[in-house]
């Protein structure tokens, strides 16, 4: 599908740090609903397929005047630079196994046709995207939960967050059968963002003005001033995306009334966060 | 017993004693493919790599013989294209070099990947946009290329070439080999340049991004410079040491004065732009990303600026400097020295563009990565090195790999090794 | 790799890629074919052991 | 043809060219390819008819409405169940994590019966015999009372059949296990009479003031509360959070004050002197206090001075002033108790004195205040018939008022006080204060009998393990409680046929009940516990059926309660921690892991941070102050009174220094390797405190020694 195609949708997520909690409900989700594997330990966080993973943030102050948030960390779905398409992962992979759908701006993974040399994880700086060490194993039995919905993964390919695609699909399925041209907000809503007890997980399409997400970010538009790469800018004060400034374009925003959490979502040199905090966010075009 | 197959006129040690040297290292070889076996059977959870470090040890080993192995594109270009003759009588066996490199490189890719029954998916489901393909495609011709151009000197084989057919095709090979070689070296120009595209293409990386030319970043530039620079080194230094192992002379010195003069001047005109690269990355593209030089320098103990420092500098800047002027280069000690210093360099290069990459973290809250190989990686990385002597002494033997062997050595026979 | 794969389109990266790549293999295998026909022929001719060194 | 060296070489060539340009190796490769996408060892799960099926979770008192997603038969997916009253579609994740609790590898699949150091199964006639027959020697020993029953939760009919047994059967000692509710329904009696509990309407307050409530860490409903904060930008409302660490809730509050460990009661005694000194409590509330108010305040303005309260706390004086006078302005201030979930041990005082916050300012039964009211009881079981054996049992005294007494009575008798006990969907040795002690008393009573659906550590030291359907397979009256402000009565349903040979709880207490006959047996003449459910939910029954659930009281409660202050009036002393370490080791609750039954699962074990299980080893949080030399990761061993630890140590900015913090939940010893030997279980270092004047297991901590390991 054509990226200037009318029925395009971009779909995108804030999260509320102010809100989350960090209580883990977004990642079980996940695994959950997209069949994730576990293993014995899980503790060596650098090989344990979290596609949904929560981050704690400190402030790196002493005590008492210490203080942490939560950041949830999906797949950013990014656009690449000018959001064209080509984001970080997409652009290296040889094998054409990931994919940037320009009808949603989802960043897709095909695991079957990924052959596991793993220099999609090494392009991306987020970290989201995991790689089958070992092969998926479930205690006797309890392969019986495993969802059709999403095919579990074999050993020595690549997975991450596909903003649960599947239930895309479905709500596209359900509206060409009930004779809809399109879906509803509720209609599609990731497993993360339906799990949330604080609702802090907010997920819709940012090209419809319509929807929450868009009322919240109120995305630019127009290619930032400073960085051209830079497309999609937010227009509230208090919202940010991670590493911005590198021009990977994430679809996930971050929403937070704190400074320094604010601060912490991309890297600064010594002064230029206070030039460019009240800066943020302010380039508005209308 | 097998003084059929060792070329005319050559003295060659005794079979047991060569048998006995293949059989060590040999031993170092099944090391290897037992553990290749672990890896093909058990999956990559064999080694330390994680997902923070999704390129490791072998990725490294991968762009550090493919560097090395630069000599013998760059050789058969200047001896093919270039038309400088006196490098017939040192072609073979950077052919030979090369081969080993590229065939290793290709084992190492073939173990590295998670899914190796699906490695050919990199050709069939080609993405052309991607770095690696580019690699994947001219590092797999340009196999092809060393094998041809690895065949005729196989066929030279004294009881090969008694063959009509055999000999007739090595004549025949010969007879075109520039249109192979202008093949190869064009091959070699993308490769060897895609590679260092691989890093500069992470814009999601601060340390491996780089500004470039048209879809080209510049590492892809100094990646196929360096590779030319430093591949006739280990050309050099391999001779070196095969002449130290069999004690005789191989290379007559003017041969080896030309190559390393030509490798000095390439080594000097590289690191010129390695340094512009650097000081350019360092002042303008990274703190245009926020970041402070020091954040990838500054955490621990090993990715310190002596490694900055190490590979400009020592590696780089004083093995050209040694190899430019007459003095230094034709000083067999100084020679050596500038010839190791630079095969460090250039693999140090590669170490920093792989596992530096890796382990720096880019968002603020991120950590650090290091890592050590696991036992499995390390022997599959040293399975190469065992290989690749062997072929060397393999060839040695049983071919005419240097024309000037015979010549050097009519006088007194000396005492043989392997 | 093949315009009969799903993933080709006719654009300018893939002719530049392919075009590069399928022109590299035709050198490589014309000059192959050459070398093994000729040899052949030589080796029919009966030229055989005489000229040994070149 | 005679084969030499050069035709056989000739042979192999030629074969080697023939394979090659034929497609035998294309077609190898292909297969090769296809192979590796359809590895028969990685499962394909079948596609099927979706479905889905409202129920409720029973995992933690939260009570949340989940609605299972199924492909045919298979339950896939757990999520919270849209609009249901007290989570309205929101999970946690132990929730979601459900279906691993069904196909647990710890799953008890059939009855069992312990032979030597092993289990052998047997079936469910002879195991019921079995526990009959028993049963029946203590009966005819006319020592009814030495049949004791720990059970998880006092509310619900399961609960209430089991209450039928021992009460027909003649024994006054039945146990459960320390829950918020127990807690909530401890210090409602103390101020406001017997039978009542209290709710908070932390949805509707502007000022939640918090004594080490884990608001967002798994105290009350989870869920609920999870939602009441994250509304709190929306509505201005503020969480004051007073505790010694930088817990989530403190990361999230508005502030945080660290408060020094075990202080928390003469705090909120200090705030009350505070809100009584500037007149800003409720005057006409507090005129119809009762037992002795006057005398309180008077020691509160002698012993609670704010250089005094200072001096305990540890908090500086303007902050005390500070934080009680913004309470007593808010509109609709709340204080909440219970340290982390509000289940493990706590001090009856500090709870008191925190709720006698909101008695003060007037609170009670406001909107968003404190809701005080009757406990409902929804169920309607027919009177018991007892018989001679039954009615002399129960005119015998209990043991004690709380579980650690029953295994206190064990431990300190030469004869076996207790002849057989029923464990219910509980487990004490693993969740109780020093549990050295508590399976030492296991180990005397000679018959002990398991109502489990996990092989747990209280389960391995059964005699005779009763395997119960998980809450997926059974149908269940599940009430909430646990502080929430509206009372629910939800419906778990079975969502999937039982995967093994278990039973229903209730459905093994009528079999015990029929093969013990006489009274017993009459009093259980159900033909099922469906049935018993249907008949004794009665007017809720309809309700519970067609919505799932029944609401049995929501908004704010009419009539004021009564106020009596006698217990603080008295003058309780505080409870102080063990030992002689220079250190304090207090337990940390974290809403990753229940702390216990059931275990956590292998997806929340997965989600824990390596700042609190790495490897096999348990993190403990230090200050980097505090913890001098030492490095992050560099391993400890904790030396208490209890017991020791080798643990790993976290520099944490976070923890009050001089603390040291250990989570709970880790430690297990059962046979899931997902889930158990995996750090160290912190009730090995701490043992009981029994608080003067209560009675309850108030210990907050333990004094600790540390050393470099």
């Amino acid at each position: 599908m054509n990226k200037n195609d009318k029925k395009a949708h971009k779909f995108g997520m804030v999260i509320d740090l102010d809100k989350c909690t960090g209580c883990g409900s977004c990642m079980v989700s996940c695994m959950s609903e997209n069949n994730v594997p576990f293993k014995e330990d899980e503790s060596n966080k650098k090989d344990s397929i979290t596609w949904m993973r929560v981050y704690k943030l400190t402030n790196g102050k002493s005590f008492p005047e210490t203080e942490i948030v939560y950041l949830p960390r999906p797949c950013q779905h990014c656009g690449g630079k000018g959001d064209h398409g080509h984001s970080p992962c997409v652009s290296v992979c040889p094998a054409t196994a990931t994919d940037y759908g320009y009808d949603t701006g989802i960043v897709s993974q095909i695991y079957t046709r990924c052959f596991g040399c793993r220099y999609c994880m090494g392009a991306c700086p987020y970290h989201a995207r995991y790689f089958n060490w070992w092969d998926p194993k479930w205690p006797e039995g309890m392969e019986k939960y495993l969802s059709p919905d999403v095919s579990p993964r074999m050993r020595g390919v690549v997975e991450k967050c596909s903003f649960c695609y599947h239930r895309y699909q479905a709500a596209k399925d359900k509206a060409y059968y009930d004779g809809r041209e399109d879906i509803e907000e509720n209609e599609y809503q990731t497993a993360c963002t339906t799990a949330c007890p604080a609702g802090a997980i907010v997920f819709g399409d940012l090209y419809n003005p319509a929807h929450r997400v868009h009322e919240i970010v109120k995305p630019d538009p127009h290619p930032a001033s400073i960085n051209s790469t830079v497309v999609g800018k937010s227009r509230n004060p208090n919202v940010f995306r991670l590493l911005e400034r590198l021009g990977t374009n994430p679809k996930v925003y971050y929403l937070s009334e704190r400074e320094w959490v604010r601060k912490a979502g991309d890297n600064y040199l010594a002064g230029e966060w206070d030039k460019i905090k009240n800066h943020h966010g302010s380039e508005s075009h209308g | 017993m097998d003084s059929a197959l060792i070329p005319e006129g050559a003295k060659r040690c005794a079979f047991p004693k060569f048998a006995l040297g293949i059989a060590i290292v040999g031993a170092v070889v099944l090391w290897g493919v037992y553990a290749m076996g672990l890896i093909w059977w058990k999956g990559l959870n064999q080694t330390n790599m994680n997902d923070n470090y999704g390129f490791a040890l072998w990725i490294w080993a991968d762009l550090a013989v493919i560097a090395v192995g630069g000599g013998a594109f760059f050789t058969g270009l200047l001896k093919y294209i270039f038309k400088v003759d006196e490098l017939k009588n040192i072609i073979n066996f950077a052919v030979i070099i090369g081969f080993i490199c590229y065939s290793s490189a290709l084992l190492i890719l073939a173990i590295d990947i998670g899914q190796p029954l699906r490695g050919w998916f990199i050709f069939w489901h080609a993405n052309v946009h991607s770095m690696l393909t580019e690699v994947a495609f001219c590092l797999s011709c340009y196999f092809a290329v060393l094998t041809i151009e690895f065949i005729p000197n196989i066929l030279e084989n004294r009881q090969a070439n008694k063959v009509p057919f055999f000999h007739h095709l090595a004549h025949n090979m010969h007879g075109v080999m520039a249109v192979f070689a202008a093949t190869g070296a064009f091959l070699s120009f993308f490769h060897q340049g895609s590679l260092g595209g691989v890093a500069g293409v992470m814009y999601g990386r601060p340390f491996a991004v780089r500004e470039g030319l048209l879809i080209w970043p510049w590492t892809f530039f100094l990646f196929t410079w360096s590779a030319a620079a430093f591949g006739p080194c280990f050309t050099l230094l391999v001779t070196k040491i095969t002449e130290a192992v069999t004690g005789k002379k191989l290379v007559k010195d003017n041969v080896v004065h030309l190559l390393a003069k030509i490798s000095g001047w390439m080594i000097t005109t590289y690191i010129i732009a390695k340094i512009i690269d650097t000081i350019y990355w360092a002042t303008v593209t990274v703190p245009g990303l926020g970041l402070d030089i020091d954040h990838f320098y500054s955490n621990n103990a090993f990715y310190g600026y002596w490694i900055l420092f190490t590979e400009i500098i020592i590696c780089g800047v004083i093995p050209g400097l040694l190899l430019i002027m007459k003095s230094t280069r034709e000083n067999p000690t100084l020679r050596l020295l500038a010839i190791i210093l630079g095969v460090i360099g250039v693999c140090l290069n590669r170490w920093v563009m792989v596992l530096q990459i890796m382990a720096i973290p880019v968002m603020s809250f991120d950590t650090w990565a290091l890592y050590i190989p696991s036992w499995q990686e390390v022997a599959t990385t040293v399975l190469p090195v065992a290989y690749g002597i062997i072929l060397i002494a393999v060839t040695y033997r049983y071919l005419p790999v240097f024309p000037q062997e015979k010549e050097l050595n009519a006088v007194q026979p000396v005492t043989e090794t392997e | 790799m093949f315009p009969f794969n799903f993933e080709w389109v006719w654009d300018m990266a893939h002719v530049i890629f392919f075009g590069g790549f399928w022109y590299a293999i035709s050198i490589l295998g014309a000059g192959l074919t050459y070398c093994i026909l000729k040899a052949a022929y030589d080796t029919f001719k009966g030229g055989g052991e005489s000229h040994h060194h070149h | 043809m005679k084969v030499d060296r050069r035709s056989f070489l000739g042979l192999g060539l030629g074969a080697v060219a023939g394979i090659s340009v034929s497609p035998v190796i294309l077609k190898l490769t292909d297969d090769s390819s296809i192979w590796t996408q359809n590895w028969p060892w990685t499962p394909v799960p079948v596609d099927g008819e979706v479905s889905y099926v409202s129920s409720v979770c029973s995992l933690c008192p939260g009570s949340c409405g989940i609605s299972v997603r199924k492909i045919d038969d298979r339950p896939v997916k757990v999520e919270g169940l849209d609009e249901y009253p007290i989570n309205d579609g929101g999970a946690c994740l132990h929730g979601i994590s459900i279906l691993q609790y069904l196909y647990d590898p710890a799953r008890i699949k059939t009855p069992l019966k312990k032979k030597g150091d092993k289990f052998e199964e047997i079936s469910w006639d002879d195991a019921v015999s079995m526990v009959a027959k028993k049963l029946s020697d203590i009966r005819s020993a006319k020592t009814p009372e030495k049949l004791a029953c720990i059970i998880d939760k006092d509310q619900g009919s399961v609960s209430g059949l089991f209450k039928r047994l021992m009460k027909s059967f003649g024994s006054t000692n039945l146990y459960t296990m320390p829950s918020f509710e127990s807690y909530l329904e401890l210090t409602a009696a103390a101020l406001h009479g017997k039978g009542t509990t209290i709710g908070f309407d932390l949805e509707n307050s502007d000022f939640v003031l918090s004594f080490g409530a884990g608001v967002i860490e798994g105290w009350g409903s989870p869920v609920s509360c999870f939602k009441a904060n994250a509304s709190r930008k929306e509505r201005g409302a503020k969480l004051y959070q007073i505790e010694p660490r930088l817990s989530n809730t403190a990361a999230n509050a508005d502030k945080w004050v660290p408060i020094k460990p075990g202080t928390e009661a003469d705090l909120a005694l200090g705030m009350a002197a505070v809100i009584l000194k500037k007149n800003l409590f409720d005057a006409a509330a507090a005129a119809k206090f009762k037992g002795g108010f006057n005398k309180l305040a008077a020691t509160l303005q002698n012993d609670y001075s704010l250089s005094k309260t200072s001096e305990i706390t540890g908090i500086k004086e303007t902050d005390i002033e500070e934080t009680a006078t913004l309470f007593a302005k808010a509109k609709m201030p709340v204080a909440v108790f219970g340290k982390g979930r509000g289940d493990g041990s706590q001090s009856l005082k500090e709870l008191i004195a925190v709720h006698s916050l909101n008695c003060l300012v007037g609170s009670i039964n406001r909107k968003g205040g404190a809701f005080i009211q009757p406990v409902k009881n929804y169920l309607e079981f027919p009177e018991e018939s007892m018989d001679d054996a039954a009615k002399e049992g129960i005119a015998k005294p209990k043991f004690g008022q709380y579980v650690h007494d029953l295994f206190e009575k064990v431990n300190v008798s030469s004869q076996p006080a207790v002849e057989a006990l029923f464990v219910y969907q509980s487990n004490p040795c693993y969740a109780l204060h020093d549990t050295k002690t508590i399976k030492q008393a296991f180990g005397k009573i000679p018959f002990v009998v398991s109502f489990s659906s996990f092989m747990d550590e209280t389960a391995g030291e059964a005699d005779i393990i009763l395997p119960v359907h998980t809450f997926i397979e059974r149908l269940e009256d599940i009430p909430s409680g646990a502080g929430l402000a509206k009372m629910v009565v939800g419906l778990s349903k079975p969502v999937v046929k039982p995967l093994f040979n278990t039973k229903h709880p209730g459905d093994i207490l009528l079999l015990i009940a029929k093969a013990l006959g006489g009274s017993i047996g009459k009093n259980f003449e159900w033909a099922s516990y469906d049935k018993c459910l249907e008949t004794v939910a009665g007017s809720i029954w309809k309700s519970l059926s067609k919505s799932g659930h029944a609401i049995l009281a929501k908004g704010v409660p009419e009539a004021p309660p009564e106020v009596d202050m006698t217990f603080l009036a008295g003058n309780p002393a505080s409870v102080q921690s063990n030992g002689d370490g220079d250190l304090m080791l207090i337990p940390i609750d974290n809403m990753r892991l229940p702390s216990s039954a059931p275990a956590a699962a292998p997806f929340s074990i997965k989600t824990v941070s390596d700042e609190v299980l790495k490897g096999k080893d348990t993190v403990v949080e230090i200050n980097p102050k505090t913890a001098g030399s030492l490095k992050n990761y560099d391993y400890v061993t904790l030396t208490t009174p209890v017991g020791t630890a080798k643990v790993m140590i976290n520099l944490n900015d976070g923890m009050m220094p001089g603390v040291i913090g250990m989570v709970k939940g880790l430690g297990h010893t059962f046979d899931n390797k997902y889930v158990s030997n995996k750090g160290v279980n912190i009730n090995d270092l701490i043992g009981p405190v029994i608080e003067p004047g209560s009675g309850v297991d108030a210990a907050f901590g333990i004094k600790v020694k540390i050393s470099r390991a």
